[in-house]
């Protein structure tokens, strides 16, 4: 009687799709003489130690900062979720260069207050950076789960005699392991396909090997050695497709009513790596601003960043769904799950490539905007099933179970239960996507119509000639315009709100 | 008409109901009682087709589900009410009760029936463990199933709702014409609204009767114990008489027993308090309101169970006669 | 013959007409972007798409598009001559007429394709630590002197200097300048970065193209960092940005002539400091003229051969 | 000892909990009951400090809460049954009732005594609703609380194991010397194991006593109605004695009324079938296995409930003679 889950042949086609930018590399890898440059062992080292640290750091300002969006009652909850979130709009090349030439000797710290810092480089430095600009991964991811965990059980907790906080430590945290796994794991990956930011604080990591092979037209030996890179991100995958939570059925809404001084000591707690990855980087550009002048700037490049990443985050929800259903329903849907999350672990430029080879397989999509949503679904659709397989994941079955007695089918139980049930994840989803979308550089650039310019290639553009008072506008608008695209996702989220 | 036939159902290896039969009515109300995890709720699930059969048949007026050709639970039109609940946390009492309604009429009736018109628009996170379960009820009735499982439907409920309630649903259920099966826990319940009881033990149907015959005539001392208090005392039997340390007793016949134990219920015996003699001690006495229940040590050591006035308060300790009472024949076993 | 040759004046050109896509492989903030408006608006009629991206990304995309039958690009315009090598290697580039390539400073005249700007090699040094006369005017010098030096190996103009040695020095005496150089210096992602460490203080000195350091000077007058030069080696090479004709057809050729008038050129050498390459136009600011300069004699083509040079890099350790 | 005074709870605007007041000896039982969502279940969650309160005062040995002073719920050592039983899910069985225990004997006495023994190392998600009842209750009482609080910890059992599980906590709570207020919809329950009981109606207490008084002297009808069946029929009050219209009935003397209504529980009356004449007929009757009772349609039209014995059945609409059988006197109401 065993059947296949009804969400199996999508997923399965979605994950086809997914691997066709893998299936390119390999084709591109099969010149490559050279299999493994022994003296790349300790590049690789460095880049272990680069994943590892940021994930750790991700998780411990990710993790405190959800709990603190999810739970604690202020004014302007919202914004605050928003500015936290920032981070993922801003690139992350931009905050590494920002923030090593503002800390460290001669830095503009320095000179403008006289205090000395220590430089922002080398290994802690860049994990730093990476964890500044990853752990918004880690908060929605955790957030989501946090807002759809039954508060009773803090309570049950409390009246067994134990405080509030090793409440959470004994009581919430277990069950969201999964989640913050989940978050952890699109880190490890960023940390991993990153080349801008080691680059500049001075780490030696894999990206870099990939990257001088790329610029000395090796492209099968990038190929090659990304496709080594993947082996890594295998692992990463398997250790954290290891991560399982129990199922239980969302309740009741903890709140918590913290008091002024409480609720100042918090967001004053919070506030830092907002204040690095963000204020620091756009102070420093709004100050050459003001040496050297701004120009060419064009409102239409906002725009076009704000409409292909909110398609391409739309489009990869929806096809997450069927992913992370696959994924809850048996060991070949985790392995479709797995595949997907392959395109973030290529270096950006690596996958640009491979996309460019496929788009060229379809004529009439090369260089259009279609192909570029399809491009940042493709890299980004991982971000998406993470977040609605964790939210799916920690529903319990009886819900469903009791619509589907009531004469529901399992598609309709899914759309009128699970759907709205798992709507957070589904928004967190589409936020990391929108994101992440909107300060893709490579796809954009070598998949986008010609003369699509967006924030991101604009500031890269400005960037890369030196010009920092250009991307000082830029700057902003990223912040600004992925603060409206989580207001308007997050306004889809309000309304499955079932707390009291 | 349902129909199962050699139902068994495991989980992982675990067989949790056991080759398990029973036929239905067209609109026989079939009340399932037994110790808590001995299995109802599993049956109830394998009905509605939310777990996998081993072995066995359902049959519903126009479908048949076996192990080899599963039903999907939306297929079956039976209805259930969860005994958690299962309410949508993201509905308001309204949208859960219609929730697949065209014509709200039905729902209304219900949401009217059960009391719910104030929290109509009540997510289910604000409502008291009784109002949850109440809407659970409005929820599958209004949904018109051709059978309704029902576990534990009342079991939050205060005693005056439960009661007026056990009957509005049976009213309803026999006015639907569909059968239905029900689960509790409570005897009074069991006795008083089924058509007929099913005592489950260890996935096994002990005894399957009416009320009257379950509770007269137990199948065995499981059942006996199971519904109502009971006590036995051993005895020498002869014919439609049975002699035990209390005396005589009517017994209903079993011509190839010549001894064994007899079943008193605790309104069998009676008893009063004496200065001297008798033949035993209060053990301990619960006040039931119109009634006061006695166990007593009997001399022989025995504990038996009396039922008497609430008037008299007899103390723990005090010596007592205990006696016979009995007219209609007691139910014997070897 | 023609010594004081004029550099051609856009007003003799003839006007651009039609569809025309460059592939454009640096963004030069503004500056490019003024150049091309500045085009687009002489030439009404001229419908210019522009794909920006990664010099080698663009080179790649163009390979591959040319793999796959497809061409999307008339004109490639790039930073680095390596991105030329690999379209004339896959025979993409198509012939220039000779009276344009003769617009241009001899050394500079190539049949495939055309410099547009040049950049040279210079040592940039922080004027507190260190003075002009303690920096050697020989590259070679540098791998056993005391001074702290920033370099970005991994950065492409980089390579193109140590394939520049490589081929004036042989590879034996590159790879003993590697080895002696990284016993006393620090790595930077990019020249940018090595500017600015240079000018922080980090290093004495380092290895960039000139127009990093102006750059900065522009926006920081104060800035503590200056330019030295080495004579006659690698160290002072003038490397070049380059653009090829990908199509057919006088348009893409006419476009090439419009980057090579007297008004582009020194707009670019004015604005991005950049070296103009055609006979006849003023220098950048800040610059020590180039007639002052003595760089190498080397055919810039022969860069484009950057593999036995990662490959050397790579043995010394320094990659 | 617990001592609350005037304590008024809202949940935002609506009052839930109003002005109530109430105070528990050493290892005093309470037994609370009322119709639902009258907030029993509030009333717990203001005593565990797990909602604020608006008004009033709780206090336990040690601490004093008010609105101005909250005791967050660990400082309070208050356990407390959940009605939803909150068992955590990630935890298995025997880690949930150790929770936060160094010694777990007293945890492994309570999975004893509740037979939880086979289901240590199953989590939550397995469970039957009574197996997890059970573990929430272990949980709670192997915790040492100083007063218990228990919502509905029996609703899902089986009477059985109800029977013997309410002497076990009862017998536990008294050795270990806390008070506990007990919430429950079982009238036996409520009768047999509390030393009080408290009938709780809108957020206030109706009465606060014995169960014998409780019963046979209710403040009020509504107290009447909930616990047990009851019947009120109209007569003149003549000293110690009623006549109603099924003749004289003893009361309990209340000197400022004259007439009013007479309350009669179902054991006050008896009936037997009559081929003519009689003063009713069978309205509807129920087994309850050792009885019957029967709803019995006066000539003067009201409704009274009668129980006999389960032997003779009437048929519903015979006619049968209702009489007065009481020897003590009966509750008025004015
Ligand atoms: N969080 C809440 N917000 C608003 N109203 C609530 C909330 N929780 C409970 N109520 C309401 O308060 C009233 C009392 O609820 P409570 O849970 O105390 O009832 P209860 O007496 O325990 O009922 P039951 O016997 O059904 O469990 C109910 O009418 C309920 O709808
Ligand atoms: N998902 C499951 N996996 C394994 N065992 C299970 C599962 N669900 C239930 N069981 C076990 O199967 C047995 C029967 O469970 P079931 O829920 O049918 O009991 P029940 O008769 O409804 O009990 P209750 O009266 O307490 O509700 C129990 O021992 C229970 O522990
Ligand atoms: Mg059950
Ligand atoms: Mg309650």
């Amino acid at each position: 009687m065993r059947t296949w889950p009804k969400s199996y042949p999508l997923a399965f086609l979605i994950a086809l799709l997914a691997l066709l930018p893998v299936f390119v590399l390999m084709q591109l890898a099969s010149d490559s003489a050279e299999i493994f440059d022994s003296r790349n062992l300790t590049v690789l080292g460095n880049t272990l130690a680069l994943m590892g640290l940021t994930v750790v750091g991700a998780v411990m300002i990710g993790v405190p900062l959800a709990f603190f969006t999810a739970y604690v009652h202020m004014p302007l909850r919202r914004l605050w979720l928003i500015l936290l979130a920032a981070p993922l709009a801003m690139p992350s090349y931009v905050g590494a260069f920002t923030l090593y030439f503002s800390f460290g000797r001669g830095g503009e710290i320095e000179q403008w207050l006289g205090i000395p810092t220590p430089p922002v480089s080398g290994l802690w430095g860049t994990a730093l950076v990476m964890a500044l600009y990853t752990y918004p991964f880690v908060m929605m991811t955790t957030r989501a789960a946090l807002l759809s965990q039954d508060a009773s059980l803090i309570n049950a907790s409390r009246t067994l005699g134990l405080s509030l906080g090793a409440s959470i430590r004994r009581i919430v945290m277990p069950r969201l392991w999964n989640s913050v796994a989940a978050g952890a794991l699109l880190a490890a990956l960023y940390a991993l396909s990153d080349f801008g930011t080691p680059a500049i604080l001075g780490l030696d990591t894999f990206t870099r090997v990939i990257f001088v092979e790329y610029n000395a037209f090796g492209l099968s030996q990038a190929a090659m050695l990304s496709l080594q890179l993947m082996v890594i991100v295998i692992l990463v995958l398997y250790l954290e497709s290891r991560v399982k939570a129990t199922p239980e059925q969302p309740g009741r809404h903890l709140l918590f009513w913290p008091t002024k001084v409480q609720r100042w000591l918090m967001q004053l707690a919070a506030l830092p790596p907002f204040l690095l990855a963000i204020v620091l980087p756009l102070v420093i550009f709004v100050t050459w601003l003001l040496r050297e002048g701004s120009g060419g700037f064009e409102w239409a490049y906002a725009w076009n960043s704000a409409y292909a990443s909110f398609l391409a985050a739309m489009v990869a929800v929806v096809l997450a769904l069927p992913v992370a259903h696959a994924a809850l329903r048996g060991q070949a849907g985790r392995l479709m799950e797995r595949i997907t999350y392959f395109g973030f672990g290529v270096p950006g430029i690596v996958m640009g490539t491979a996309l460019v080879y496929l788009g060229l397989k379809l004529p009439f999509l090369y260089q259009t905007l279609a192909l570029l949503v399809i491009a940042y679904v493709l890299r980004f659709l991982p971000l998406a099933v993470g977040s609605v397989r964790t939210a799916t994941e920690n529903l319990d079955g009886g819900l469903v179970n009791a619509a589907r007695v009531l004469g529901a089918s399992p598609r309709e139980a899914f759309m009128r239960v699970t759907l709205p049930l798992t709507l957070r994840g589904m928004v967190a989803g589409a936020a990391l996507v929108f994101l992440e979308a909107m300060r893709e550089l490579p796809a954009t650039l070598m998949l986008g119509p010609t003369g699509f310019e967006t924030l991101a290639t604009y500031l890269w553009r400005v960037y890369e000639a030196g010009y920092f008072g250009h991307a000082a506008l830029p700057g902003i608008m990223l912040v600004v315009i992925s603060g409206f695209g989580l207001i308007l996702m997050l306004s889809g989220e309000r309304r499955t709100e079932f707390s009291i | 008409m349902l129909k199962v036939s050699n139902l068994s159902v495991s989980y992982s290896d675990v067989r949790v109901v056991d080759q398990l039969n029973l036929t239905l009515g067209e609109d026989e109300i079939l009340m399932l009682i037994g110790p808590t995890g001995c299995g109802k709720t599993t049956v109830l699930r394998a009905l509605a087709g939310l777990i996998p059969i081993q072995t066995g048949e359902i049959s519903l007026s126009d479908w048949t589900a076996s192990p080899q050709k599963h039903i999907a639970p939306e297929k079956r039109r039976v209805g259930m009410v969860f005994q958690d609940f299962a309410l949508f946390p993201h509905l308001t009492v309204e949208q859960n009760v219609c929730f697949r309604l065209k014509d709200t009429t039905r729902a209304d009736h219900w949401i009217n029936l059960l009391g719910l018109e104030a929290l109509r628009d009540a997510k289910p996170g604000r409502l008291s463990g009784g109002q949850k379960q109440r809407v659970a009820l409005a929820r599958t009735l209004a949904h018109a199933p051709s059978l309704v499982l029902l576990d534990e439907p009342l079991s939050n409920l205060d005693a005056a709702l439960k009661d007026s309630l056990r009957w509005d649903i049976r009213h309803a259920l026999k006015m639907a014409k569909v059968p239905a099966i029900w689960v509790t826990h409570d005897q009074d319940e069991a006795l008083s609204v089924g058509d007929r009881i099913g005592i489950l033990d260890k996935g096994q149907i002990s005894q399957i009767d009416t009320p009257e015959q379950c509770f007269d005539k137990p199948q065995n001392r499981f059942v006996a114990h199971f519904l109502g208090e009971a006590s036995f005392l051993p005895g020498q039997f002869s014919g439609e008489n049975a002699l035990t340390e209390l005396g005589a007793a009517p017994i209903r016949q079993q011509p190839e027993l010549t001894q064994g134990d007899v079943l008193f219920r605790p309104d069998d015996l009676s008893l009063h308090a004496v200065a001297e003699d008798g033949n035993g001690r209060i053990e301990w006495q619960r006040f039931e309101g119109e009634s006061r229940l006695y166990a007593v040590t009997l001399d022989s050591g025995r504990l038996v169970k009396v039922r008497a006035s609430h008037e008299n308060a007899i103390a723990i300790g005090d010596r007592v006669a205990v006696n016979i009472a009995t007219t209609h024949p007691l139910a014997v076993f070897g | 013959v023609n010594a004081v040759q004029q550099a051609v004046s856009v007003n003799s050109l003839p006007k651009l007409v039609g569809e025309l896509t460059l592939y454009l492989g640096r963004g030069e903030g503004g500056l490019y972007e003024n150049v091309l408006e500045a085009i687009k608006k002489r030439n009404p009629q001229l419908t210019l798409n522009i794909r920006r991206g990664g010099t080698a990304a663009l080179a790649n995309t163009i390979v591959a598009e040319a793999q796959a039958g497809v061409r999307r690009a008339d004109v490639f315009w790039a930073v680095d001559t390596g991105a030329i090598g690999l379209m004339t290697d896959e025979k993409l580039a198509q012939p220039l007429p000779d009276d344009l390539t003769e617009q241009l400073k001899p050394g500079f005249q190539y049949a495939g394709w055309s410099p547009v700007t040049g950049r040279i090699r210079t040592l940039p040094y922080n004027t507190e630590r260190v003075t002009a006369a303690q920096i050697p005017d020989d590259v070679m010098a540098l791998a056993d002197s005391d001074l702290q030096i920033g370099w970005a190996p991994a950065y492409a103009s980089f390579q193109s200097f140590v394939t520049a040695m490589r081929i004036l020095e042989g590879e034996d005496a590159t790879a003993e300048w590697l080895k002696g150089v990284s016993g006393h210096a620090k790595s930077y992602a990019g020249e940018l970065g090595v500017v600015m460490g240079v000018e922080r203080g980090e290093v004495d000195m380092g290895f960039a193209n000139h127009y990093y350091t102006l750059r900065l000077k522009a926006g920081k007058p104060d800035a503590k960092v200056d330019l030295a030069f080495t004579k006659n080696d690698a160290g002072c090479l003038v490397n070049a940005s380059g653009i090829v004709a990908l199509s057919e057809g006088d348009l893409p050729v006419n476009f090439i002539r419009y980057l090579l008038t007297q008004e582009v050129q020194s707009y670019l050498s004015s604005e991005a400091y950049e070296i103009p390459l055609v006979k006849g136009v003023a220098e950048p600011q800040g610059l020590v003229p180039l007639n002052t300069l003595s760089p190498p004699k080397i055919d810039l083509r022969k860069l484009a051969d950057i593999r036995p040079t990662l490959n050397l890099m790579r043995k010394v350790g320094v990659l």
